[in-house]
């Protein structure tokens, strides 16, 4: 059994989170119970204006009925296409590709840092950790945003149980701010018990994470994102510039990388 | 690696890409045969993999099966380990995409020590491709693949358009291509198989000049030279401004060059260009190629060599045909 | 149609496209600028209709009002009237078509009676695109041409590929390129545009012999030479087995080149190759064109001129930008 | 107003008439008045895998609602493509585009002649001559197909009271052997006054209707196919050979021609 496949999936489920975001659950996948969080599948159109397949960071699964839920924003021609699909229409996954994140310690504190589009794997992150046995009450989940539409899907992470913390530029919903903010306060003021960062979100925000991370030397990973022609590692048009020299593969030697691991 | 290993018919036998020897037998077979020689030896199917779309092979195995393939054709290698440009190196466009990696590779150094080795346990056709920025470092690299019984075959990447310094220029004359031919084919005991470049005004031109030089067969296209800007940055798409167009979009401009150089060579001709499907790889066999690489298709379609593979099969039957190599060249032109 | 009318000036009067004599006006306009300047002449905007992807205009005026181009390349004309290739003589291809229409047109006498005055309603610049089987040919159609005012212009199309007997010779070599343009600046006063082929090794070099001749202004691309087959009949997909590969597959390799010309020449370059949208416009405008032809794409979509007019200036105004000059070459290379 | 043009119109009705054969309604079109048998539209995607528009005959038209008719066969890409089409989808006409049939005079009998997928503009015809007055009784229409399968959408025909005489290959539904068998008969047996034949299909058999009306002197009128780039002139990429030399496009002097005019 080949660990990766390709496979035509149906789209089961749409639901429209607004201000252009939406989750799309596709099934049955073969490969749903071996997708970890931190994982993604790269989505191919059968009829398309788009020449790449677009990637999409995995937002669930669900092992009995072998689906995959995925969240995501319309910013272009891929994601417009992704939206404008309906239930009954198909598409090629292949996956589950890339690195998944890496579980703490039972010790640690996992601090969940989603900056808009990065919310999906975090989601998948934290609801793993819960199915691992993780107390919700100890996973703290950062979501910023630039308003209040921004943070979307907000029920489900309230049922979670997890800490919640809503960040918005434009304080319309949770604390005024970066999402960093909080984040520097937590470390700071030592408020968790060995905190571990996982984090997803817009490059910038990712490089404050990183630098955070790298200042309280705490440890940590970084889900991040590249143009992917391939998704697999096989074109190398997705590097990033590595700290020791050299150069990896976003698809292959991540998505998720240590904090201080890239040159960001 | 030792010199003793060094003699085709046993590569042959250990790789299963069996020196032919004895003519086709003529009595009708139930399974339409796929395989087809090029420079004296039998690859299993005509499906390749082409350089820089398949890496080294290993990412590909965790999709398919390599063995399912004729040949693979490793990614450029030159003398020394290179990063390549930085990001972005990439760059989608319609039913295709820009490239301008840089000639990204580990050096042929740790390719023989690491990369080659992972294919010892395939049965298939490699091919590995050079790269060089300079004549010398070109026939460097191959006699240093001499010793080397997996590499079966050398792809002389003379194309490549991404690097100023190098690549282009060879292919671009033709007494250059002939003289560089010459000199590997000095240092390299098995075949050489001059990529060409299709940003030449005289591609026919170009192959005799391969031929001349000993070209045991020849394989095209590579990248056409292309560009892309972004409106509001109007940055280039790539950070070497220019780069290499593949993918569909390419696939006339490669089968009318296929053509003609099987119009004017005796070696065989391995096409390249956009063919993304069964039906692709026959029209470039239609038009002369003896196989056909998948490039950029396989980032679309991974596993692609599995359908083509089936399809194949399906075409030669469909058609009355026993073997794949009666339609090599059979275009019917007007 | 006499002599006498034969002046830039009364004919930019007569057309709306004024020569520009005072420098450009530095005062903010709350409209945005699509006008450019070619050549001495203003033209409305830089959409220009592609030659042979028009006809003469008619029919291309039953969907949308001509004069909301900046100019239109009429369907190449030659000496006689040809009736062209048999079809099939296109053939659809991913993101793109192939064309071996075989110049096809109703010669330049049944043009000048007929066609060219159909045009004159039109405030549009009127640029005539002529192509011949020989140097001679050239010379005498656009003798023919000029006393007739409404051609405001004349593209030489010296890259078609898709006739064995001319074309592509003289648009292969930069000293033919820059003999035939010298020869036509003779015989016809107002400006030359020559309309380069892709299908080269260096495409600067002969864009540097077209203005070396005179050239007034450069064109390109022309399609490049492709080829398709189909698996079933063994035929060619064109009756001339090869032709012009054209649409949005082409736009990479086509600003890749505007870019190269638009760096080594002086005068201004017309972009052409699969321009789709004003996105387009203006990445070939980034790289250096004066004005866009569409092509293809308006097999696709025939009222994108006007689609692309409203873009253009959608653009301008959130880039904060008063005339769409200032994108001219403005490309930010690495 | 100009009288051709480009919009995008939503598909409202999908029947499927089986054996391959789909009818699609698109609307609202705000030239369906204006349009008229024999004519056709050139049909556009938004997320394509064809890159040509393809020229679907018009079969109907509502005024009232502005909808329009098609009917096709999958046989390739592009129909595939418009058969998967789902009620709500949006595809872009051009038109409406080509020369129509020309009426008949009062005195003369229309026969109309559809081979195969030629069928939707002699539908339409028929229906636009009754609606002109013409006694459907008057109206021949033979109908032919490789089997009864290919005899589609029956009901209607016959509901609209024209002489419906089908042939089949086979002879599974109505005649058995060519279309253009009992076309030679009433010809050659002057079963109707003043024949005028409208035939639409197969290039063969065209081919064999023009040499019938050519051999016995009756006019009429041959709706052709060619692959057709752009649909309205300008590409000279549909032509056909003229009899009197020359060539003309299938899309703007066509698609209708004159029995011998063009070389077949
Ligand atoms: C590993 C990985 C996981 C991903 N997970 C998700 C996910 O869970 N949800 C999701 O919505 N997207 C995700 N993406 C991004 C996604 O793959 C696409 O890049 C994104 O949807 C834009 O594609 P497009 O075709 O719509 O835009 P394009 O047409 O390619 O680009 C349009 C414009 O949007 C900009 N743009 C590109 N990507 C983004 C982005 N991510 N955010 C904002 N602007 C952008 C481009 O710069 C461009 O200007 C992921 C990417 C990777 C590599
Ligand atoms: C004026 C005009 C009117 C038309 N009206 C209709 C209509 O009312 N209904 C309809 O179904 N089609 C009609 N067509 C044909 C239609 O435009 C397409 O050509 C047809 O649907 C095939 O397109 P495709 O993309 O599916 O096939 P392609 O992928 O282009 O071709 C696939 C294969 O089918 C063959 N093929 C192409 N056209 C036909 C055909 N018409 N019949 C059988 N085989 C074919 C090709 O040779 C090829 O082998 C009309 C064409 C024209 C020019
Ligand atoms: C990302 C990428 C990297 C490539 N790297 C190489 C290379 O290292 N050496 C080489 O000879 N060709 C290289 N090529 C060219 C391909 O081998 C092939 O010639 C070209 O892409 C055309 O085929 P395609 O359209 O099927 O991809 C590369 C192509 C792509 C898309
Ligand atoms: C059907 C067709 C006919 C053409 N005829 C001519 C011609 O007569 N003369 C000419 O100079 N170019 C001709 N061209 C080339 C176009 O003018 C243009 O250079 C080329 O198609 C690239 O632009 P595009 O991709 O936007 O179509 C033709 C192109 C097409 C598709
Ligand atoms: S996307 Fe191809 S190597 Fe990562
Ligand atoms: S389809 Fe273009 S002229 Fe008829």
């Amino acid at each position: 059994m080949k660990p990766i496949i390709s496979a035509d999936v149906d789209l089961l489920k749409r639901r429209d989170l607004k201000n252009g975001y939406f989750s799309l659950t596709f099934g049955p996948f073969a490969r749903a119970k071996q997708c970890r969080p931190g994982q993604f599948v790269h989505i191919g159109f059968k009829q398309s204006s788009v020449f790449y397949r677009r990637a999409f960071s995995i937002a669930n699964t669900n092992a009995d009925d072998k689906s995959l839920e995925i969240i995501l924003k319309v910013v272009g021609r891929g994601s417009k296409q992704m939206a404008d699909l309906r239930i009954g229409d198909s598409v090629n996954f292949l996956g589950p590709l890339g690195k998944p994140f890496t579980l703490p310690n039972k010790k640690q504190t996992p601090i969940l840092v989603a900056g808009g589009v990065g919310y999906p794997p975090l989601f998948y992150w934290a609801n793993h950790l819960i199915a691992r046995g993780w107390d919700p009450k100890r996973i703290v989940f950062l979501y910023g945003g630039q308003s209040s539409p921004d943070i979307v899907d907000r029920a489900r992470i309230k049922r979670m149980g997890v800490k919640f913390i809503p960040v918005t530029d434009d304080g319309s919903f949770g604390e005024r701010g970066r999402v960093t903010s909080p984040l520097v306060r937590a470390l700071a003021e030592n408020t968790y018990e060995s905190p571990m960062i996982y984090s997803c979100g817009p490059e910038a925000m990712l490089k404050a994470v990183d630098q955070i991370g790298t200042e309280f030397e705490t440890p940590g990973e970084l889900a991040m994102e590249a143009p992917m022609p391939c998704g697999f590692g096989i074109c190398l048009g997705c590097i990033v510039p590595l700290r020791a020299g050299g150069t990896a593969r976003v698809c292959q030697e991540g998505p998720t990388f240590s904090i201080g691991t890239v040159k960001l | 690696m030792s010199k003793a290993n060094n003699k085709p018919d046993m590569l042959a036998q250990k790789h299963m890409i069996t020196k032919s020897k004895k003519p086709k037998s003529k009595t009708p077979k139930t399974k339409p045969d796929l395989s087809v020689e090029i420079a004296g030896y039998r690859f299993k199917n005509p499906i390749w993999t082409a350089s820089g779309t398949c890496g080294y092979g290993e990412e590909l195995d965790t999709i398919f099966d390599l063995n399912r393939l004729g040949g693979i054709v490793t990614k450029s290698i030159t003398r020394q380990p290179r990063p390549g440009h930085p990001t972005p190196r990439c760059a989608e466009e319609s039913s295709g995409m820009l490239n301008a990696i840089g000639l990204a590779n580990v050096g042929v150094e740790k390719y023989v020590a690491e990369k080659l080795r992972f294919l010892d346990e395939y049965d298939i056709g490699v091919v590995v491709n050079v790269a060089g920025f300079g004549f010398d470092e070109y026939v460097e690299v191959c006699a240093m693949l001499a010793d080397c019984p997996r590499a079966d075959m050398i792809e002389l990447n003379i194309s490549c358009p991404n690097v100023s310094t190098g690549g282009i220029e060879f292919g671009a004359s033709a007494s250059d291509v002939e003289r560089i031919v010459k000199a590997v084919k000095k240092v390299f005991p098995r075949p050489i198989i001059p990529k060409l470049s299709p940003n030449v005004t005289n591609i026919a031109g170009i192959a005799k000049g391969a031929e001349a030089g000993g070209a045991d067969a020849i394989s095209l296209i590579n990248t056409l030279i292309g560009m892309s800007v972004d409106i509001y940055t109007r940055r280039p798409g790539l950070t070497n401004n220019r780069g290499g167009l593949s993918g569909p979009a390419i696939k006339p401009i490669a089968l009318s060059m296929v053509n003609r150089v099987y119009d004017v060579v005796d070696v065989p001709v391995i096409g390249i260009g956009g063919a993304s499907s069964a039906e692709d790889v026959i029209q470039f066999m239609l038009c002369g190629a003896s196989a056909v690489q998948l490039g950029t298709a396989l980032f679309i379609q991974p596993d692609l060599p599995i359908t083509v593979e089936r399809d194949l099969k399906k075409y030669l039957t469909s058609q009355g045909l026993t073997s794949i190599t009666e339609i090599i060249g059979k275009i019917e032109k007007y």
